[in-house]
């Protein structure tokens, strides 16, 4: 075990993976020599060599393009996009041709080796373009995986299982944790399952979903509603897509209650596909609306970020108007 | 650190000098003459008789494919087509140039890159009847090809995307140590596409050993070349990009078959990417679905009818005593009846079973997935009329 | 009035706004000379000359950038996307730039007066890459409306509300609709509200929902329905974004009951969004969970079409299922 | 319809011709000499003593902007900069060739471009402080500057966008018969986007009066020119749109302005695009988030400190007897002095109320914003302390 922030454990991840097979490619905007903008590829160009990681020219639809090649060739590339914001060039590559390949072609190719990574999310005075959660965009896209990770150790271990796994994922690391959530790590090689949610801790009168960056700020507000004696169930959800209904489901059958938040605007949001599944699965046992705590539906505004943001506050009290219903 | 001087090749001038059409003249290599007859100055590639008359076969195959397919699709038996005509020496030739190895990452109007491989009428008719046998699971319109054993890339419909995964496969081919390139087909239309201008940049600064095969046939369904680009062609882009280029008449086999040779060899020697540019036309409609006599006239067409590449090739092989009019109009005959043949067995055979429409999505179908399949064969065995193509093979186990 | 197809009155609608105001300026591939593939702009480079009608080069990212650029300089192009299946190399030039534009800018630029119009979905044999739904891929981005015709008098009145609103809209056409629906247009200029939600007919038992090409089926699982003694109430969306909470609440508030068809894949399809809203502001009033009847969640199939969709003896079935909870 | 011949400008070759780098050579533009003097065979474009001091002033007033910001931004009073030092030869030579009616679509590291045109340092500081008083509304970074009244389009961060979109914009002024042209400026990062390769072409086939200026100071953050292209710098892709081009020594603010002065007067005199390549250098940081001592040395930043733009002007300016140094020294006094002052008394205006959260999204607030926004709000008034710059101000009304 070491203590580490989430950087460095994906750092480490990167070097568990390039070492334990030589296919592992790391690439992207300025992650060779200097290793990434945030430090995410360091050292692994001098470790590799720059056959194996590697700045490319600034087109994010061409670094899609060309690691969706390069998997379908057997490598396995692991390609970053600097910004969540920053992954609309590539839209077309990851939702006509990565998600696709495999199906079109009846299993003889596929895209399976390729992981995407890519800090998203608010809360660091990014404003519009440097803020975006942009997961929901990508869940309507049969033949992708998306996975979030709240935590160093979660980092390491989903990142591993990702590289590894034969579908394409789409990894997306919470920024505003890079450095500010520091937790020990296993410096051996371990993987966490995929399409599989955590139970991060039990409860009895609501459940509380979220992913990434937004577990704090529900584990925050569940503190604050236990006060009031109320008892919550906080889920991770950890992999949007295939998400784990099972658990979800299983918990809001207990609890007759769910709340769920992230970050990224309500409309469309994927706390939409939740609630829809859930009210449908759970219809019965529900004893209030299914509430979604999410980003207002603008654009991500700088100045009033902290107005925008789904934070502990506005999930509190919806805690309480759920339990009140 | 080293010091870095982006200047280190810029030399000074004091007046300004525009840069503009014109400023260099990029030539069309051509080999035989329209009669057949090389160029006086021409070198031809070293090529063998059986591997001359396998091009040309390859050639009369595609030829007599297309048009027997055209027919299919107005008789109603297929939904769709799509014809190389009047572009098989450009496909045939660099077909012909490549190795069994190397990686094919087509557009959608190579048949006869493909045809050339080995794939088979069987497999042809397959495709397009989108049945069981076809590898690709019949999930795709007809000429969406894909064959993993002969390293031909199952075609997608977008546009353009298969040029940077080009150089991302030559590049893996590279890493992984293999004698091997990929090459990589297109329109003229579609190098307008973004991803054209990254699969080359790209390939160029991170060393793929890539052959971009451009097919410049005059159109992109209806829009003239003159509508998609201002420049030289494509041609002239190489040079941005610092790729070697080469421009090729696109309906001479004999220059095609030279200039891939020639490009295969530099792209391999120094894993770099090379620029093909092919001058060509598309004599048919652009696919069953246009009328060309909405947009340009018989006219023009009749001009380029009289280029004719198979006929070119003709000429050159009967000059060479290699080509016996019988025997080619017994292949013609023959695979005339073969097609036919082959598309009344074919169209008998069925689609794939239901089970099938989950399977490779993922590598493993996902809970979800299953579930929607069981509701999904739950209600066919319900209504089986209304589902004929797989009710009858439901297995509800 | 008239006897119009879908492309025809789209034409019409086209025709009309070109000659009301000359800033009005329609390209995409193929729409110059030859008016299209679908021949949706036929006969206009002719009225209108090269300068307000032509052809673009083959690139859609290019195409949208275009428009941005003449719509914020206030033109009012019409831009065509030729296949819906191939808007996604322009996702970011949309999501990230159209939309955006005004709220960036404090209200002082904006592509309000763009328009892009586009076919959609399946049902003609179209495979992967000509059949697909992306409106939900749009409908989580503040900024855009989303609008969908279901019949000539519609795609006239709302395309012509659509190229005049002053904000960005995409305008989706039900391409299996285009010569297949035949109705009568008036030949003058008139314009359907958008944002609007239509009640087709009214019933008491249950709300069926939909949208474009999708409200035949809907239709036709009512009738059957109606043999049964079921009384449906069919409502059609007509706007995606901003959708009509209050027509569809208020239906769902008198039936207790509602079901949403939608070509799409059903995971993160937009009636999740709709689903989610819906049992929060009825929760009461819910009689059986709200049922979605979509697309499977796997890349759309060529040879299996037929069972892919979600038609009307998929949505008869659902319907019972709902009455009979 | 007329016959279409694409090959119409195509010379045959009998013998494969090879086009590759090297093959032209795109010279660089200079009129002043290091030291300030004309070369000797240089023609200087017309230029007056108001407006080469204005150019003058211009340079010095972004320098010490930037100083200032980046100080500022150390203080932890801004939360980010990115300085234009050393481009600013390029940013205020190419603006003082326009006209105030010819539309900027800037990447974000022209500040020198927007200053020439008027913005005020209350302006910037407005903008950097993200407040009530901008434009803007403080939606964006500091430094996504935007003017409507300027002709100053709103920045946006995704690179390259706005280049096809000032295709459109330029578009758009022909069709409205303006006497104006669009100039859209980019780095040779942002070149390698498929956004440039459509918004270029687009502008060569459909003929829009736009300058695109590509400022190629050698370095996309950290990646170097040498990993971001493998040809002659971004000038030589214009011949492949068929473009005309200049390339310009980007450190010579005459030669920058002679150069875009005569791109302006092609650009509307045949409605067309052109393209210019500025060669410079990004002396400072990236940004405030950079520390570019991880990838380049400071002796390599040395060599291009000594070619300075504002240096070899000052020289030139005092060859003519136009620069009084005193004056000088007084005019970056006095703009310390100004945007010390101005950032004092910036930092203290609020940011917009809350109301405005929801404004501009669409041109009215649709009804779903109008009840997120009443949510908000009595959200905020119930945890004012948690909300403190917009809890003061609300009005629930
Ligand atoms: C991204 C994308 N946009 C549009 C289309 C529709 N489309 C299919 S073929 C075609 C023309 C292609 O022309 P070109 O590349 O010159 O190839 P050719 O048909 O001439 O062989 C178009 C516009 C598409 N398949 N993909
Ligand atoms: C689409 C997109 N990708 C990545 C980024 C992140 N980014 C911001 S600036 C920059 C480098 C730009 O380099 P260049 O275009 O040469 O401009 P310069 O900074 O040198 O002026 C990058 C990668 C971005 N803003 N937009
Ligand atoms: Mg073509
Ligand atoms: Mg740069």
């Amino acid at each position: 075990m070491a203590k580490m922030n989430l950087l460095q454990a994906i750092n480490n991840a990167l070097i568990t993976a390039m070492t334990d097979d030589e296919r592992v490619m790391v690439f992207g905007e300025d992650v060779g020599h200097f290793g990434g903008v945030f430090r995410a590829t360091s050292n692994l160009q001098e470790k590799f060599g720059r056959g194996r990681c590697f700045n490319t020219p600034l087109t994010e639809q061409g670094i899609i393009g060309f690691a969706n090649g390069l998997a379908s060739q057997g490598s396995v590339p692991v390609a970053e996009i600097q910004f969540g914001d920053y992954i609309f060039p590539a839209f077309d590559q990851i939702v006509n041709e990565t998600a696709k390949w495999r199906y079109r072609s009846g299993g003889q190719f596929s895209c399976g080796t390729l992981t995407i990574r890519t800090p998203y999310g608010g809360g660091i005075a990014g404003g519009h373009y440097h803020s975006q959660s942009p997961e929901a965009y990508f869940a309507h896209t049969p033949g992708l995986k998306i996975v979030i990770p709240r935590n160093p150790y979660q980092a390491k271990g989903l990142l591993l299982a990702s590289i590894r796994d034969d579908n394409p994922v789409l990894f997306m690391e919470p920024k505003r944790l890079y450095r500010a959530s520091v937790g020990e790590v296993p410096e051996e090689d371990y993987e966490l399952p995929l399409g599989k949610a955590e139970v991060v801790s039990e409860g009895s009168d609501i459940t509380l979903l979220a992913w990434g960056a937004q577990m704090e700020i529900i584990e925050k507000a569940a503190e604050m509603a236990q006060n009031d004696g109320i008892s919550c169930e906080i889920i991770d959800l950890r992999s949007i897509l295939p998400w784990d209904v099972e658990t979800v489901c299983a918990s809001v059958m207990k609890t007759g209650r769910l709340l769920i938040n992230h970050e990224a605007p309500l409309t469309g949001g994927f706390a939409s596909e939740v609630a829809a599944t859930v009210q449908e699965r759970c219809f019965l046992h529900l004893e209030s609306p299914i509430t979604r705590v999410c980003g207002l539906d603008t654009p991500y505004p700088l100045a009033h970020e902290k107005e925008y943001m789904p934070d502990h506050l506005k999930t509190y009290e919806a805690i309480k108007r759920c339990v009140n219903f | 650190m080293k010091d870095r001087n982006h200047l280190s090749r810029v030399n000074v001038s004091h007046s300004a000098t525009i840069i503009e059409n014109g400023l260099i003249d990029i030539p069309m290599l051509q080999l035989l003459q329209a009669d057949g007859t090389p160029h006086k100055d021409a070198t031809l590639p070293d090529i063998d008789k059986e591997t001359a008359l396998k091009m040309y076969n390859t050639m009369q195959y595609v030829r007599v494919l297309d048009e027997r397919m055209i027919a299919a699709q107005r008789q109603g038996r297929i939904s769709f087509y799509l014809a190389c005509t009047g572009e098989e020496a450009s496909t045939v030739g660099s077909a012909a140039a490549l190795q069994d190895v190397d990686m094919i990452m087509s557009q959608y109007r190579e048949q006869g890159t493909l045809a050339y491989r080995g794939y088979t009428t069987e497999q042809f008719m397959n495709q397009m009847f989108s049945n069981e046998k076809e590898p690709n699971k019949g999930r795709q319109m007809p000429i969406h090809y894909g064959a993993k054993e002969l390293n031909f890339m199952t075609i997608s419909s977008p546009l353009g995307t298969q040029i940077p995964q080009a150089s991302g496969y030559a590049y893996g081919q590279k890493m992984a140590g293999q004698e091997a390139i990929t090459i990589c087909y297109f329109g003229e239309g579609a190098a307008s596409e973004g991803d054209f201008h990254a699969g080359l940049n790209m390939a160029a600064v991170l060393n793929c050993p890539v052959i971009f095969f451009c097919r410049n046939n005059g159109y992109a369904i209806s829009t003239p070349a003159e509508e998609q680009f201002a420049g030289d062609g494509i041609a002239s882009r190489g040079l941005g990009y610092g790729i070697k280029t080469i421009r090729v008449d696109g309906n001479d086999i004999m220059a095609v078959y030279a200039a891939t040779q020639q490009a295969r060899k530099i792209a391999l020697a120094e894993n770099c990417p090379v620029l093909i540019e092919a001058m060509t036309y598309r004599l048919a409609a652009h696919s069953t679905s246009d009328d060309p006599t909405g947009y340009r006239s018989k006219d023009e067409e009749e001009k380029w009818r009289e280029k004719d590449p198979i006929r070119r090739f003709a000429s050159w092989l009967q000059q060479q005593g290699w080509l016996d009019e019988a025997a080619d109009q017994a292949h013609v005959e023959q695979t005339r009846q073969e097609v036919l043949t082959e598309l009344k067995r074919v169209e008998k055979v069925p689609v794939c079973v239901i089970d099938e429409i989950i399977e490779d999505v993922y590598d493993t179908p996902p809970w979800h997935l299953q579930e929607q399949l069981r509701e999904l064969k739950a209600h066919i065995s319900k209504y089986p009329d209304a589902y004929p193509k797989t009710s009858g093979r439901i297995n509800n186990g």
